[in-house]
């Protein structure tokens, strides 16, 4: 009956209960709005920095303090094998990277050269959606892809011959004469004193005259972003001492700080707009204690305890809130999932923003359920707070008066 | 052994600094099956003595036996299960629970009190029947005349099988016809099951048909039809 | 950073070594310190030579053999032709002055080296690109003096401290040199940083008669802070009396010396 | 009267005025202060790189290319110089020689942009001198002196008063070398920036490049107000149209596009909270409505007009807002001041925000204006929340409100 009681109450007085659960709704709909934009800016950051480097990158030990081409690795079919065989592994991106000079007539400028595999890079990096000129690398091609800047510089077209040279692996000579396949542009933070350029695998261990496998990296991709820690712990053990494993943390560490300053401003922000609501829901929740003073002074009267009663006016809240959260829930899921998968173009200056940011110019909408449940939680916690107001308002509850209405 | 057994209770407020003093050494027996009226001005302590003999209201100095049981050193929440198993009220407003039926109003004292659901069905049933609004068991309060409100908050005082029911101004908000009914149905009720009634009025139609009327003025009794 | 340790006095050594046969050593009287240092810096203008070596790159977990033939007039020009291994054989280092290009037959491209690569590693090895280039900063950029004498390998030598002019471009704190007293070739160098920290060492050992004249024919350059890592350089032949002029060393000697 | 019966109202419930006023204080001091945040993060971030690094605007050669070849200089810069100090707004102006070097150490090399300041003028436009975090700025008694950040000297391997060495392409083409001395260490707010620069003097510069007497490669100027920027550069443009003159808008697009969105977005957030809020005061003045059902019954009754009952609610409205709103904004005031006194600090993700130039020491700012603006955007808040119950109060009729049962 105290159950009856409690969803009755609910009821009674609809208009207001329905507006309890239009401020709980509210609150829920734009905190889950909020939060899934900023954990789908998130995922997209998270993204470009995984497809860049992989969940887990593998070197050899001391590279990455020391890019040294000389500190490269081998990657034969067995190692490889080998860590496919790891749990959640999904591919690996072998990449042979290190500076050489790019140059055309000339104009000379120093480049960062990768050598990649290029069905597997533009899995990850879409690289040949980046192509403005000419056309995208194929394996085994002798070309190479320049970054537009760089070739603005260099005058090189696509068609052109450009020499690399550098140094190889173990001081060998690096030097070859490369056609450019295409050029391709990508938005970068920082100086472009250094040029980019992409060849394949083969190429690039032919120009660095590195032997067949050697890689500088290997990037894992996980089916799980979660699992890093834990398969890089696993890699980390079955390599041994020559190789350093480390997580996308590791590697980009910035990207985890930008994450964590960003999310502490939008729970900061959360923070308001729930205390905003819960200050709403108060309102509502004394109001209604307020009302009923009479009535919980009659049923204390007539033998119910007040530590029943306060339960019950806790369950009513609670109820309400729920109702409310599972609304909010209802009415966020298709409107996160419809922008989750049609992202809001962003367009004109932002676009920038975007790509100097490394992320697609789209306000993406993260569909984690995590985030659904944080915010329930979080909505719940507020509204269990809010909810032991009259639980004071209880204890505090002077029968006598309460029934004369005094 | 008598069902209410006041002694020389007292009860002092502090009002505005100055000590109030709304029961001034009373003393009560009543015993099983009376049907007594307490009555006197406003302000003559009535009220005061029927809350701290329902144990609503704590004691200044004195004892208040119930059916044997000293209520006035009992703490809130034994006062509480006290009410509900040994003391019926009606209120001079009613005070059903508006969004309970009128026998769900009744149900819930006995759910309080952990009777079953069947037993509580029969129950209530008999009740209502016995106050004489079966036909309205399923209707909500709001929608009952003060006079079916009344009869209903009868039937949840007797809910509880009490030792005796407290009535706070039963009458008050009723009618001559509804007073003279409820009246009759209480009356009834105190001749065929020995259901003991006390309640505080002012009201000449219930005076006139007490058994017993203690009169007080002052915080204290100035006479006693028992007495006499 | 791999573009650390720049040895660049390493190589001027080098070429020092490699060309001061031609000193008089009869006019080897006067002990002051900048003189024995000029002398031997002096030596090398204007002189020319052509000559042949080995140098052996060594690393705690591989090593590389090179061989080269090189033409030299002065300090100021220089070719380097690597003629092993194969994957290198052909290419060529031309220094002109402050300038230097690479020619590779791979790619049939002379390539001027940018500044920002001058102090970049020399074909993998402990010297820098600088270290061709900038050679005779030993004379220039310090001021020396003689602090002691000490035999090395039964040669007396000088031991001269250079300490770094005020405004000199060089990175070094401090270098010390040993100088042999009658021969004039150098037995070891030792290059600190402004910390007084010991950067790089270089050892001169094994003299031998080439051409007309004894000189050391075994460089070993030192990374001191880097256990392991060292380049050792064997001079093989040396002919101190070709006959080049400044035009042999142009791009267009690139392409064509063998 | 209308008004004296909505303020005695307001105070008829205390409670849960107090809860509606509180959630509006706090609503708005959240908002005020995020707003305050995001504003401050950004403007020190503008501030802090036109202060340093950009000034207003620049000067340039019209051929001055992206990779800062000497060749393309301004000639006879100290006249021009002059000419634009004459400018009405002009605070600061300075030329500077900048190029590319390459500074190393014994331990390393670090590829940089050095640019030689003119001494007398340089503080006018560069606050890099309060930015030292070791040593002492330039100065004319010192021979050869340099500036580098604390990051590039722990690259280097280098402390106060060591020597390095700069190499840099001469405006002949020619590479030439320069010994310097490190006789300070810098650190702002811009990790980027400290990487990728250091000062000399333009004299120092100039005759290690062979420069011409009173040649430079840029003239930066500082102006005040900001927002006159535009103005001033176009006065030069006219007077010089055969130079490049290009504001800090153009010189950064990522500062202007924060310049442009920080304070939309922090307005947006302010309107969430304020619809939260909305939704609070409806829910509260729907509630007063219906407890009051009787009583606006009676006054209907008595032959109070509906309009004149619909002005009192509003007015009712309006007190409680405003007590909440004054409070909010007197409470903002003091917690955007003090922080603004003291700073914020956010120094756990001082590595992200240091890579996208953000200081994480961060002073919230705001202005009298925003004050007012948010006052106003809280009445019209307060106002439209308070049509809806109004309305209800409006709708009941006369003899059933006085027959109501509370």
């Amino acid at each position: 009956m105290l159950w009856t009681l409690a969803w009755r109450n609910v009821w009674r007085n609809r208009r207001r209960s329905g507006l309890t659960l239009a401020t709980i709704l509210l609150a829920v709909v734009l905190g889950l709005l909020m939060r899934s934009m900023q954990y789908g800016s998130y995922d997209a950051m998270i993204a470009s920095t995984v497809a860049r480097g992989g969940h887990i990158q593998v070197h050899g030990e001391g590279y990455w303090d020391n890019k040294s081409i000389d500190r490269s690795i081998r990657a034969d079919a067995a190692t490889l094998g080998q860590i496919m065989t790891v749990d959640g592994v999904v591919d690996l991106v072998p990449r042979l990277e290190s500076f050489a000079l790019i140059s055309f007539g000339d104009r000379t400028k120093p480049a960062a050269v990768i050598g990649t595999d290029p069905t597997v890079e533009h899995r990850y990096t879409a690289l040949a959606d980046r192509v403005v000129e000419g056309d995208y690398l194929a394996e085994g091609q002798r070309g190479v892809l320049l970054l537009s800047s760089l070739a603005d510089y260099l005058g090189a077209k696509v068609g052109d011959e450009v020499v690399l040279l550098g140094a190889g692996y173990r001081g060998q000579t690096a030097a070859d004469l490369l056609p450019v396949i295409g050029i391709f542009d990508l938005a970068m933070m920082g100086n472009l004193e250094t040029g980019l350029a992409y060849v394949p695998l083969v190429a690039a261990r032919e120009l660095y005259a590195a032997p067949a496998d050697q890689v500088t990296s290997l990037s894992v991709m996980l089916g799980d972003g979660d699992t890093a820690w834990a398969t890089a712990d696993i890699l980390a053990t079955m390599l041994g001492t020559e190789y350093e494993v480390m997580t996308w943390h590791e590697t980009s560490k910035e990207v985890v700080q930008q994450i964590q300053s960003d999310s502490a401003g939008g729970i900061f922000m959360l923070g308001i707009l729930y205390m905003v609501a819960g200050f709403g829901l108060l309102g509502t929740v004394l109001m209604s204690t307020m009302e009923r003073r009479r009535e919980f002074g009659v049923m204390n009267a007539v033998g119910l305890r007040k530590g029943r009663l306060a339960t019950v006016l806790f369950i009513e809240t609670l109820a309400l809130v729920i109702v409310g959260v599972i609304l909010g829930l209802l009415v966020s899921l298709p409107i996160i999932y419809w922008f989750h998968l049609h992202p809001i173009p962003v367009s004109g200056d932002l676009v920038k923003i975007f790509q100097d940011f490394n992320v697609p110019p789209f306000i993406p909408f993260a569909l984690d359920p995590g985030i659904f449940v944080a915010q329930g939680l979080v909505v719940l916690v507020m509204a269990l707070i809010v909810a032991s107001f009259p639980i004071v308002s209880i204890r505090r509850l002077h029968i006598i008066r309460a029934i004369t209405g005094r | 052994m008598p069902v209410i057994d006041a002694r020389d209770v007292y009860k002092t407020y502090e009002g505005n600094g100055l000590p109030v003093h709304a029961v001034n050494g009373i003393s009560l027996r009543v015993e099983k099956g009376e049907f007594t009226a307490v009555i006197g001005p406003s302000g003559c302590g009535k009220t005061t003595l029927l809350n701290m003999v329902g144990g609503l209201d704590s004691i200044t100095s004195g004892e208040i036996l119930i059916g044997g049981t000293r209520i006035d050193s009992m703490s809130g929440r034994q006062l509480t299960d006290f009410r509900l198993h040994r003391i019926g009220f009606v209120f001079q407003a009613y005070n059903l629970i508006p969004v309970l039926t009128a026998r769900e109003n009744i149900e819930f004292i006995m759910e309080l009190q952990g009777v079953e659901a069947a037993e509580r069905a029969v129950r209530s049933r008999e009740l209502l029947e016995a106050v004489g609004i079966a036909e309205k068991s399923d209707i909500r309060p709001g929608k009952l005349s003060g006079g079916q409100q009344q009869r209903v908050a009868v039937a949840r005082a007797l809910a509880s099988e009490p030792e005796f029911v407290l009535a706070d101004e039963p009458t008050a908000n009723l009618d001559s016809r509804a007073t003279a009914e409820l009246l009759d149905m209480m009356l009834e009720m105190n001749r065929q099951s020995g259901i003991t009634f006390v309640f505080a009025t002012h009201d000449q139609r219930v005076i006139d048909r007490a058994r017993r009327v203690v009169a007080l003025d002052d915080g204290k009794v100035v006479s006693d039809s028992a007495a006499r | 950073m791999s573009l650390s340790t720049a040895m660049r006095i390493g190589l001027t050594a080098l070429l020092l070594v490699a060309l001061d046969a031609g000193i008089d050593s009869a006019g080897a009287q006067e002990v002051d310190a900048r003189e024995i240092v000029r002398r031997a810096n002096d030596l090398a203008r204007g002189l020319n030579s052509y000559s042949t070596a080995s140098m052996q790159i060594e690393r705690p977990d591989w090593s590389r053999e090179m061989s080269m033939k090189s033409w030299s007039l002065g300090t100021e020009y220089y070719l380097i032709l690597i003629t092993a291994p194969a994957r290198d054989k052909g290419q060529v280092f031309l220094k002109r002055e402050n300038d230097m290009w690479s020619w590779v037959p791979r790619v049939q491209r002379a390539i001027k080296i940018p500044p920002s690569m001058m102090n970049q590693s020399w074909m993998g090895s402990d010297f820098t690109n600088n270290d061709l280039v900038r050679v005779d900063s030993l004379v220039i950029d310090y001021i020396q003096t003689v602090t002691g004498e000490e035999t090395i390998h039964g040669y007396e030598t000088y031991r001269i401290e250079l300490m770094p002019l005020p405004e000199a471009p060089v990175v070094w704190g401090r270098v010390v040199l040993w100088i042999a007293k009658t021969e004039y070739f150098m037995l070891r160098a030792q290059y600190y940083d402004e910390d007084g920290e010991l950067i790089n060492r270089l050892t001169a050992s094994e003299v031998k008669l080439m051409d007309d004249r004894e000189i050391p024919t075994r460089l070993v350059m030192e990374d001191v802070k880097k256990p392991g890592h060292r380049t050792i350089m064997v001079t093989e032949s040396v002919d101190f009396h070709i006959d080049v002029d400044d035009a042999f060393f142009s791009q267009q000697q690139m392409r064509t010396v063998r | 009267m209308l008004w004296h019966i909505a303020w005695r109202n307001v105070w008829r419930n205390r409670l849960r005025s107090l809860v509606i006023a509180s959630a509006i204080a706090f609503g708005l001091l959240g908002g005020v202060f995020s707003y305050a945040l995001m504003m401050g993060l950004a403007n020190q971030q503008i501030r802090g790189t036109l202060r340093t690094e950009l000034g207003n605007f620049q000067v340039h050669h019209p051929e001055y290319p992206a990779d800062r070849d000497l060749r393309y200089a301004l000639t006879d810069v100290d006249a021009l110089v002059e000419e634009i100090r004459a400018l009405p707004g002009v605070v600061g102006v300075s030329s500077r020689i900048v190029g590319t070097a390459m500074v190393s150490s014994a331990e390393g090399t670090a590829a940089v942009r050095i640019a030689g300041v003119d001494l007398e003028h340089v503080g006018e436009i560069s606050d890099l001198a309060e930015k030292l975090v070791e040593g002492e700025y330039l100065s004319a008694d010192e021979r050869i002196p340099m500036l580098m950040s604390r990051e590039t000297a722990e690259d280097l391997e280098v402390r106060l008063r060591s020597r390095v060495v700069a190499s840099v392409v001469s405006p002949t083409g020619e590479i030439v070398y320069g010994a310097f001395r490190v006789v300070g260490l810098f650190e702002t707010i811009n990790s980027v920036f400290d990487g990728a620069n250091v000062f000399v003097t333009r004299e120092d510069l100039a005759s290690l490049t062979g420069f011409a007497a009173g040649a430079a490669s840029e003239v930066i100027v500082r102006v005040q107000p900001r927002d006159t920027t535009l103005e001033v550069a176009a006065a030069v443009t006219a007077a010089h149209p055969e130079l490049l003159v290009r504001t800090w808008r153009d010189l950064s697009p990522l500062l202007q596009l924060t310049a442009d969105f920080t304070g939309a977005f922090g307005y947006g957030f302010l309107a969430i909270i304020l619809t939260a809020l909305g939704f609070g005061i409806v829910n509260t003045m729907l509630m007063v409505v219906m407890e009051r059902t009787r009583e606006i019954g009676m006054l209907m009754a008595l032959g109070m007009a509906r309009a004149r009952i619909f002005w009192m609610l509003l007015y009712e409205t309006a007190f409680l807002s405003m007590v909440g709103g004054l409070a909010g904004i007197v409470l903002s005031v003091a917690v955007v001041g003090y922080t603004q006194r003291v700073g914020l600090n956010l120094q756990a993700w001082s590595d992200g925000f240091r890579a996208i130039g953000y200081d994480p020491i961060v002073y919230p700012e705001s202005s009298t204006a925003f004050y007012f603006q948010v006052a106003g955007m809280v009445l019209a808040t307060a106002f439209i929340a308070a049509i809806y119950p109004a309305r209800r109060a409006l709708k009941l009729l006369p003899a059933e409100a006085i027959r109501a049962d509370t």
